[in-house]
């Protein structure tokens, strides 16, 4: 099997989609002549040229608003929104429109719109370049919400969204796009709503995602050292949300830590600690315990940025904490 | 400021007779909803067009079968204009299943995607941004068909307006921007508003071809109409078109407008109304009108009687349509 | 002591505040002559002119950045935002501009902004006329989220947004406007970040919002009339919350529900719910419950839109559900 | 386009060998971040004003005391010309306690506020509605200041630029906009992001007083800026301010610039560099030039001294300055 960066295997997505399929077409800013801001679309104008291949000027509103249109009419848009922190700019489009159009029509319309973005911080961008808001679209029905964390994941979840007939908020980390995985030869669609188990583990279920995922892959190899055996599972998508997942596999562990680089207070991990305590109450031997980054926006100088986002060591800290307690 | 000298042949009498007919059902459909709505019997927010008539239909009737429309909170006239039958859309107002959003969307949210209406936007200059992605959809796929935006003169005052003019005129796509400037947006007259007088400027900062039409003048609106569809179709690129028109009527349903005096809209009523203007235009006699209008208010009771007759969703019914 | 409407404590509050400061100002649509859509602003315009009370084109990213502007400049701006579905555009200068000018600035600049904005459904206004999106703001470090229910707290908690030297987003609900309730003659400031127990009770603590804090003493006294005794705590100000408030009444009454008109996934209620799991883990006798709006947009006939939004027998049905579980 | 004819009387040769110190500070500051980044010192991401120092320059040496302005993410030269010390702005850069910001905000955010810099911001037309908010309290307060807001010709595309040039038209407040077109937006050329070549249309969407100046001429930027200072200090209302420049450098430190010739590049340096331009004008003698290149050269070598040996914040400092 090959082994490709997740960055490649984002691009591989789209592009495998934009050879079968005159429908798909991408849009964003900087993504032709310069390949994107993160080089994601690098060669892209040159196998499909500028009409397939979008350089946009800067209006978040209103490119995500044209891929709604552009959907609406039956394309399958991805939009490229270049950090997360200007999805702020297009809220209005995103909550109010692509979300609503298909219900508010009572059923007449579809919306197949990707809007892929990234964030992600651990480069000292400061608080304007790297924020992570996922957390704000679970709270909206009608869209759906991935978040990829490995090459292989994000190629097929990258697929399915562009297949599937609603609109996607699709979450890249920014630190991840050099990482490697292996991949098949050829694409693998993943289905939208299923978690994956890392790492299977019997003491405590950590429940990961983005970086965050291999943050807790590192926490859980260090907690072995002592013994503690740590389950690893990343929803991969976040709304749907495969709860099924989650809750069987806090039924056998009896612990659960939600680890994530978004910030704490209101962020998913509420969402699945109020989730299992409501679904395995009886089962559960400590609370829910939250890794996440600290209640502040994002710092510029590196020693405090490091301070202020989870580490693998944070997860750590949190499995021992919530294996040592005893049972409730 | 400067009014399109009006192109193409003249239209028929025939023609304009049928615009009538059409703008007179426009009318009574709204002098119902405002009757029914005292009467307690529409849920919800109501906005009707009541003065803008002639923009919906001239420019409705100048669309060719595949054009798309999407409307704003005050979306009756367009609606009916753009051909959804009164029935479905006072059951809409009713919010019945026989409407046409199924009860889902209500009178700032009607659709007609069978008919091209792409949908009614309560949030000003909601719809913009979709009008462009529907022309590009249009051009890339070689369709010669035009995407149409209505929205007011304060919708102009929005990010989202900006943004979506600037785009249609650097990528060229065929989409119509037609901006019903009535001189209110809600209790805000245009002075307060609006820094400039003539809105065919905002155009100019996109190097957008503008027009400037009398909006209360039905056939005006048809020509110049007509003759943006066919720039954009040719894919000569979008148009700003400007209607002149007039809200003869309060923001919304029951508004008191303690912010206009009473004079301003009766002499209005005497002045500006577009259907007056049409039937003395045409010279009809008493008994014309009298059947035209009797046809008109027919059809607007029938419709009240279907939407009363109409199915009530069930509650479950709330969880359908959120995904596709 | 004199009975006012909610609305009245509103309009008091602002014109009391600019009555004693030129510093404070309004701007925002249709505030002027119409005296704003819900009438909140009436007579302003007439006492205070046009210089002070702005109305305002349609351009909510332009009159909240505005209000951040000024407010830097060292005035005390207050907005309003017609609908609070209309702050999904005013998102990027509320969360990347006046929540964090002054980290960004390291503590050289203040923002005291007030953003006034209010939602609510039951009228049939249909999905974009009355969302709740409150939750979205309390991810957002730099922020002050209040929620008033009654006409004494939201008059005395406006007055301490007004004076608070942070940017605080102001809900108000559409429904409560018309309710009357008792305040002192003068006004008297409530503290930000200090919940409100309207009713005492043992054997379950409701945490309610808004509207849902009248729908849930409506059902603790239904619920007294089965003998249980239900103790109804509004936090008032959602950020900075009362969590010392609510654990202690959680641990007291070993039980808790969790109520407001939001949507449950991801709404304030995952908060709570993940807080109280945390900090009260050991006298929790049952999960703590949610009650919101059900997963979906605002649907416009009335039948829906009534099951689509929680009612005090929601409440009341969460209430008997926590109290009948046997203890964890 | 139409260039505006100078007005006032002609800058002395004193005063432009300031502004050519001043100017030179700003590019040995630019060329020393870029060594530095390279060197792997200084952390984040790097914008560098190389090419824009007349605009930066002409501007701000035309304020006055209680003036604030607001800045991008290209804001090294903004800062140094609004009279931060290079010191503060590179400390800032090193991410040390004694930067303008603390430590706390970075290249992309730095903040003078006692200098009247109200902060630059990493959201292309982020600062421009405080700009307008800014404007409107000096106006309220009857103060005889003037905001002005810096951005590049890409932030014309946002709706914040939109609703913000709209609102201070309307409202008459005393505003500058600073357009500096360097005709690229990152990798994007005009052509590809403008559906206008003449950038001053923009204004004509809101009839408001638009001047273009060459902006590699710092004495015609100079006299303009005060031209529109004076025009908005004296209740006329905003201006937009549309200086012509070009980026000579990458969009960020580092940027292969594979969008654009090299040959582009290299011409440009050759006739549109500001400080070769104003060297050649003032004819100084290649000892005038060694030496005031001397001095700036100092300046800034002992910024990065003084930079290494700042404090670094405490990791728990994060936490402080979240709230007043
Ligand atoms: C973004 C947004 N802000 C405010 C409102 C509230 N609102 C509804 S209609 C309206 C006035 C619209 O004026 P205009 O665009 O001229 O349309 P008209 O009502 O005159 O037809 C306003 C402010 C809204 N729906 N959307
Ligand atoms: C809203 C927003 N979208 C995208 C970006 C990413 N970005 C940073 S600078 C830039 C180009 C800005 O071009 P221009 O306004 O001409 O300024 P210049 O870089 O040329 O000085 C872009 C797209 C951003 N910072 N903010
Ligand atoms: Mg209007
Ligand atoms: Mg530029």
């Amino acid at each position: 099997m090959p082994e490709v960066t997740y960055r490649e295997a984002v691009r591989d997505a789209m592009s495998t989609a934009m050879r079968r399929d005159d429908d798909v077409f991408i849009m964003g800013e900087d993504i032709a002549e310069m390949g994107g801001s993160m080089g994601v679309t690098q060669g892209m104008l040159q196998e499909f040229g500028p009409e397939r291949v979008r350089n946009t000027p800067i209006s978040e509103m209103a490119i995500v608003g044209a891929g709604i249109g552009a959907a609406m009419a039956g394309m399958r848009p991805i939009v490229e929104v270049m950090y997360q922190d200007f999805t702020t700019l297009a809220m209005e489009q995103i909550v109010n429109q692509a979300a609503k159009h298909r219900y508010m029509s009572g059923g007449q319309l579809k919306v197949p719109l990707t809007i892929r973005t990234q964030g992600g911080a651990g480069w000292s961008p400061g608080a304007q370049h790297a924020q992570q808001l996922e957390a704000w679209f679970l709270h909206v029905p009608g869209l759906k919400v991935v978040f990829p964390s490995t090459p292989a994941d994000v190629r097929g979840l990258l697929w399915s969204s562009i297949y599937d007939d609603n609109t996607t908020i699709f979450f890249e980390h920014r630190t991840l796009y050099g990482i490697k995985g292996e991949v098949s030869e050829e694409i693998e669609p993943v289905e939208l709503g299923k978690a994956r188990v890392h790492r299977e583990g019997e003491d405590v279920t950590v429940v990961a995602t983005g970086r965050l995922v291999h943050e807790s892959i590192a926490a859980a190899q260090e907690a072995e050292k002592d013994g503690i055996s740590v389950e690893v599972l990343d929803p991969r998508t976040l709304l749907p949300l495969d709860e099924g997942a989650i809750i069987a596999s806090v039924e056998k562990t009896n612990r659960c830590v939600v680890a994530h680089e978004a910030i704490v207070r209101m962020g998913f991990g509420a969402e699945v600690a109020a989730l299992v305590q409501e679904r395995a109450f009886d089962y559960l031997d400590a609370p829910v315990a939250r890794v996440g980054a600290r209640f502040c926006p994002l710092p510029f100088a590196p020693v405090m940025e490091e301070y202020v986002i989870p580490h693998a060591e944070d997860v750590l800290a949190a499995i021992k904490r919530t294996v040592g307690r005893n049972g409730g | 400021m400067a009014i399109a000298e009006q192109k193409g042949q003249s239209v028929s009498a025939e023609t304009l007779k049928d615009f009538l007919r059409e703008m007179l059902l426009i009318r009574r459909f709204e002098e119902m909803v405002e009757e029914r709505f005292r009467a307690g019997e529409l849920p919800g927010f109501l906005h009707v067009a009541i003065g803008q008539e002639a923009v919906a239909v001239g420019v409705c009737r100048a669309l060719e079968d595949g054009d798309v429309i999407a409307s704003t909170h005050r979306a009756h006239g367009h609606t009916l204009a753009k051909g959804t039958h009164p029935n479905e859309v006072m059951a809409e107002l009713y919010g019945k299943l026989e409407g046409c959003s199924h009860g889902y969307g209500g009178s700032m949210h009607l659709y007609d995607v069978e008919r091209g209406n792409l949908g009614a936007n309560a949030v000003v200059g909601g719809g913009l941004p979709a009008i462009v992605g529907g022309a590009l959809a249009f051009k890339l796929r070689g369709e010669p068909r035009v995407a149409v935006a209505f929205f007011g003169d304060g919708a102009t005052n929005i990010g989202t307006f900006h943004e979506s003019l600037n785009l249609a005129q650097l990528w060229n796509v065929p989409a119509v921007f037609v901006c019903e400037n009535n001189h209110y947006a809600e209790s805000t007259p245009s002075k307060q508003q609006l820094p400039i007088e003539d809105l065919s400027k905002r155009a100019e900062a996109y190097g957008m071809t503008a027009m400037t039409v009398d909006g209360q003048d039905v056939e005006a609106v048809y020509r110049t109409a007509q003759e943006a569809l066919a720039h954009a179709r040719g894919g000569s690129g979008p148009v700003f078109l400007l209607a002149e028109t007039y809200r003869l009527t309060g923001h919304y349903v029951g508004d008191p407008q303690v912010y206009r005096p009473k004079e301003e809209v009766r002499e209005l009523r005497q002045t500006q109304d577009p259907v007056e203007k049409l039937r003395a235009r045409l010279e009809l006699s008493d008994d014309e009108w009298t059947e035209l209008d009797r046809e008109a208010t027919d059809i607007v009771e029938a419709s009240v009687e279907f939407a009363k007759n109409g199915t009530d969703p069930q509650p479950e019914d709330a969880l359908k349509n959120v995904y596709a």
